[in-house]
């Protein structure tokens, strides 16, 4: 399933968008942390997992999708929020923990929550593969449209949870898409350290369904394999299981010095970054003009300066609030 | 609750089952998933009847895969829909508590109140028949002491038809956990005064009030589940010596009904709480704190536990008897009481 | 891998002793439960989870063991205890729940646990997948000698523990063997009706591990695919994960009226039962002489007897020994 | 513990690296596992140094399957190694709780003591840096409520060391539960009371003997680990008001040492309790009840707690300040009691 020119303008500008905008709360995240960094300080406190390098996985899946569509996403999410079309304004109070964020500042950047588009996400590993088995049987069992996709890391395949979700979807035929970004590491902990497989995508035979492999980080290909999925999905054929080869340019969060690297393995992820492989090829192609690259640029930045400027004006929750919204009220 | 009186009794699984039925029959959005639910009618009886009513897609048996339908009953439930989940034991919370206590409880606040999480998680506790340490447990404690979800266990057949379509209508997490020796279940030997008469038309009971199911004047005695009924036979037998003692029977643990506590002991001047977990770091320290920083001036004399030791549940009968709370244990507290 | 006459002979007898044993069980654990069933009365009271028609799994892949090796087994243990050789009489008092058992009455029949034979088990679905992962890990540690077994249903490979276990065990290529004993049934949910695959041991390649299907409950060639398995464990080649078909001739637990089974299911399993099957082939190729097949049914019998009779004996436990061995001393 | 004076002051990570490191020594059966604990030296440190002297046979990391490695654990435990084992975060307990709190800490019983579990499972509790509720919970009460494992969570590096060793070489599991704003990470900001002079050779604390930290007359603060600081800085502030506040390290809370809280309550006649999990259920009632049911005269005013309240933790730093403990909180404690 190849994308039309409308798809992949959509996929470079998100792509661009959830780059630049991690770009910029990487900046926030480091104000009042500086010299000496100190994780509950500044304006951002707390751990930040960037998903820089991973927005390929994000786009040509979610491409696929509308807002009735569910995503559960991970401790990485920024990428999978902003191309499921989360409000970026309330997305990004949100992280700064403000009154207007998606839950008044409860959640933070790890608990990033919105019903008007099916999305959530969570920290601890695996644990939104459950929800979306449970959202895909909603889906089914209300006989409306719609499908879910659960995003995990490479690491979180070794999760129990991950063996008994796909076998309850495909038992139960359910319209369920996991997709793992295998961004080769899980921490500090490489996949060959923590894998007994090469590939996970072969990890489909121990539940019948189809499994497969997208190499190279391209969202064009993601594309391809997800389109397939989905439809195959929403006919009623069962889930999927998609691994994605992609890159974690960040460390596993802001402020890991990440020397457990191999010397060099970085270099050669910036080498190949997908977001100027993706705008070079779209260029050579006449898919965009030097122009559209420009105006595009400029669309996102507005975006981001709103958004920050939006989290940056609201005020902090009273915080008394917190102990608002533990349950909601009986009616 | 109707106030016209039924002379139908009912056994707490069957309350149960007819509480579930009568909401999946008004509202499409209710199903029921776990194992062992449909054709076998649920191991201790709580969903019989229901796949013959309702049909396989809406009783679902589960593989044994806690974590993926406990968190999928989580997910329904912020999709729409109003799952009637079962843990078969308590006991198994270990393999699926993630899906539980840091999921389906912490959502809506997560949300800040922007998803729904009606999910009504059935489980079993409570031992006396020798199921040793692995399916005996109660853990009303380790339920109670995490955010987010309500707590509920009803001491006879009425209240679990109450608390059970309250739960179904609620739009929080309602764990609700029903003791197998009230359960009705020939099998397991069954309190006869857990089976009460029942409304036949639906009803709910609130969930966070407790109810004072014998009045008294001499001291209280605070319990849920198993324990109400210890507390009732201890009320007997303190009785024929005189003494008055007042039974409340908390029906939930969260909310906690502080003020019915506080209300009686106030009234009594003594504190006995019963219950069937371990006793250190749960129930019964909570109901002891909630009285005394209240005002500590209302207790005439040191309260008392009558609680599961601090170990493991063992297999062997005589074991197992000297561990559980019972009647006479709770009038020797009394009398440790002084007076 | 064959066995020899007096392998073959071993797993007859331990065959028999394991049907004839848990028939005395059976026996016994009705008293006091007529006319009506009260699971907590009688000399043996609790559940009662009854082995027997599995025989075949026990035997076949527990002839293979010494005593040094560690088996995990489940709720259903009693064939494998018997074979691995824990006390019989130790066993049949904590069965009892008399001061004299394995634990002094602590346990009951889902929890026989001996340090002298290495032999646990549980009550919880896949609880022992993670402790013979342990042994294996310890042994290779330690240089010593020591394979680990451990045994589950077909229900418990649907349990995460299973999926995680796996993989580390082909990751650390410990020496562990995993035997699925596939009885078609948990409680009473058909493994079509929770299992997405056909066969199980098709799950090996989501470890890249050697997955064995053995047909048709037959002692001999589990035998022959447990040898090889755990040969290949003892030379330091990994895992493997062995899927063993086998009969449940028993209700769940006793009092389970399994209206559940399809009409006519059980006569046929009874009509397949391995024990009469293993003693006529024996009885045909020469390996037993009818004098032979008395002479081991009046053994077993004894030995039944003598652990029946020490059992009734033994004295129960002083209630308030309930509170020790939460802990060990300090020393 | 050794008596002489030792001046080098350790963090309670490197305190934790070093017990290890010098049991590891002295005992080929010790070793380590968890996520992230070899090449990184754990995430908050507790590991560092490890495996460069040990190597990666004995400091395994691990994939993220707490299950299997928290029952290897086990496993290997009680085939007679005697393993150190993460759960990075406490929080995460719920993915791999049945192996913890139904086999790991039940098979000494379940065996009647003929295995042993050696198993020291460390991890992470505590919030106070935005970390928001999945990673921020103590559930000091969870594992506490639960039989068969022993809890301990140190206040200083001194503590963290002997108290290490001792679990170590205990021969039951032990749970270490060390608090985050504690660890002596830069990053995570510190708290400087925690560290503190420790001894170069080995030593241990014994688990299950609270320490007084202050001595006092007038209030008791009760408290464990991060609670220990606020207590001491609420007793200073009382202390400039003339007010003499005695402050109460538990440092173990399985086993409890109940007599030191008594002793010291009945010589101060007032009791504060503080504690950073969920208020209810949990630690602060334990330690309430277990002085009023020794005897309730021992109070002169109601007992107060500074826990946590009963909602999840939220990120946002107002809104988790506002429901953290703290000394002024402790002091406002103080006041409330009337005098
Ligand atoms: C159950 C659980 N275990 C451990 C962690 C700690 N943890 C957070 S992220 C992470 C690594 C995840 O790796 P992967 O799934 O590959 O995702 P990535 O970080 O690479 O996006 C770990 C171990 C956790 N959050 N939850
Ligand atoms: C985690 C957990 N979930 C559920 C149960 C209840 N239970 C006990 S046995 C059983 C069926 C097990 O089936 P299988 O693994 O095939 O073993 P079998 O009983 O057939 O020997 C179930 C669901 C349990 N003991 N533990
Ligand atoms: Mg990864
Ligand atoms: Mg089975």
């Amino acid at each position: 399933m190849q994308p039309g020119r409308a798809e992949k303008r959509w996929m470079y500008e998100t792509m661009l968008l959830s780059r630049r905008y991690e770009e910029a709360i990487e900046k926030i995240y480091l104000e009042g942390k500086q010299p000496r960094f100190d994780m509950a300080a500044g304006p951002i406190p707390g751990e930040m997992h960037l998903s820089n390098g991973q927005e390929p996985c994000a786009v040509g899946v979610i491409a696929h999708l509308e807002a009735h569509d569910t995503v559960t996403a991970t401790h990485r999410p920024h990428h999978q929020a902003i191309a499921k079309g989360v409000d970026l304004k309330e997305m990004t109070a949100e992280i700064f923990g403000k009154k207007a964020g998606l839950s008044g500042g409860r959640g933070g950047h790890m608990h990033l929550l919105d019903p008007r588009v099916n999305f959530v996400c969570s920290g601890i590993i695996a644990q939104g593969l459950g929800p979306a088995l449970g959202a895909a049987l909603s889906r089914t069992m209300q006989g409306k449209p719609g499908v879910a996709v659960a995003f995990i890391g490479e690491g979180a395949v070794n999760q129990g949870a991950f063996h008994e979700t796909m076998n309850l979807a495909a038992l139960w035929n359910l319209p369920l898409i996991v997709v793992v970004e295998d961004n080769a590491w899980g921490i500090s902990v490489s996949k060959k350290d923590s894998t007994a497989v090469e590939r996970n995508h072969v990890r489909a035979a121990a539940y019948g369904i189809p499994g497969h492999f997208v190499p190279d980080n391209d969202p064009i290909a993601i594309y391809d394999v997800a389109g397939e999925a989905i439809a195959r999905a929403r006919r009623g054929e069962g889930p999927t299981l998609i691994e994605i080869e992609t890159d974690r340019l960040a460390g596993h969060f802001m402020g890991d010095a990440e020397q457990y690297r191999p010397e060099g393995e970085k270099d050669a992820l910036f080498a190949r970054d997908p977001i100027p492989r993706l705008r070079d090829q779209m260029l050579a192609a006449g898919e965009l003009s030097a122009e559209d690259v420009a105006s595009i640029d400029a669309a996102v930045a507005r975006r981001i300066d709103e958004a920050v400027a939006f989290a940056r004006e609201s005020p902090y929750p009273e915080p008394s609030d917190a102990l608002e919204h533990a349950f909601h009220p009986v009616t | 609750m109707p106030e016209e009186a039924s002379t139908r009794k009912l056994t707490i699984a069957r309350a149960m089952a007819e509480a579930i039925a009568q909401e999946m029959r008004v509202d499409e959005r209710v199903f029921v998933m776990g194992e062992d639910i449909a054709a076998l009618g649920g191991v201790f009886g709580n969903t019989r009847g229901l796949l013959d009513e309702f049909g396989d897609k809406r009783i679902r048996d589960t593989p044994i895969s806690e974590t993926a339908f406990m968190g999928a009953a989580t997910g329904a439930a912020m999709d729409g829909m109003r799952p009637v989940v079962e843990l078969m034991f308590v006991d198994f919370m270990g393999v699926c508590f993630d899906a539980i206590y840091n999921c389906m409880a912490k959502n809506v606040y997560f949300s800040g109140g922007s998803f729904k999480v009606p999910v009504v998680l059935m489980t079993s506790t409570g031992g006396g028949y020798s199921d040793a340490g692995q399916h005996s447990q109660c853990l009303y404690g380790s339920f109670a002491h995490l955010p987010g979800m309500k707590v509920v266990s009803p001491s006879n057949a009425r209240d679990a038809k109450g608390l059970m379509t309250a739960a179904i209508r609620d739009d929080n997490p309602v764990v609700f956990m029903y003791h197998k020796g009230l359960q009705g279940m020939g099998w397991l030997g069954t309190e006869p005064a857990a089976i009460v008469p029942v409304p036949e038309e639906t009803f709910t009971t609130p969930i966070g009030k407790a109810a004072v199911v014998r009045e008294g004047s001499d001291v209280t005695i605070v319990g849920l589940a198993m324990g109400v009924h210890h507390g009732l036979r201890a009320a007997e037998q303190l009785a024929e010596r005189g003494v008055s003692a007042e039974v409340l029977d908390l029906r939930s643990l969260v909310p906690l009904d502080r003020e019915a506590i506080i209300a009686s002991v106030a009234k009594t001047g003594r504190l006995i709480v019963v219950d069937e977990d371990y006793q250190s770091y749960g129930v019964t320290g909570e109901i002891i704190a909630t009285v005394v920083e209240h005002d500590v001036r209302l207790l005439e004399s040191s309260p008392q536990r009558v609680a599961y030791p601090d170990v493991p549940i063992p297999f062997s009968r005589p074991l197992e008897q000297f561990c559980l709370p019972n009647a006479d244990k709770i009038v020797a507290a009394y009398d440790a009481m002084g007076h």
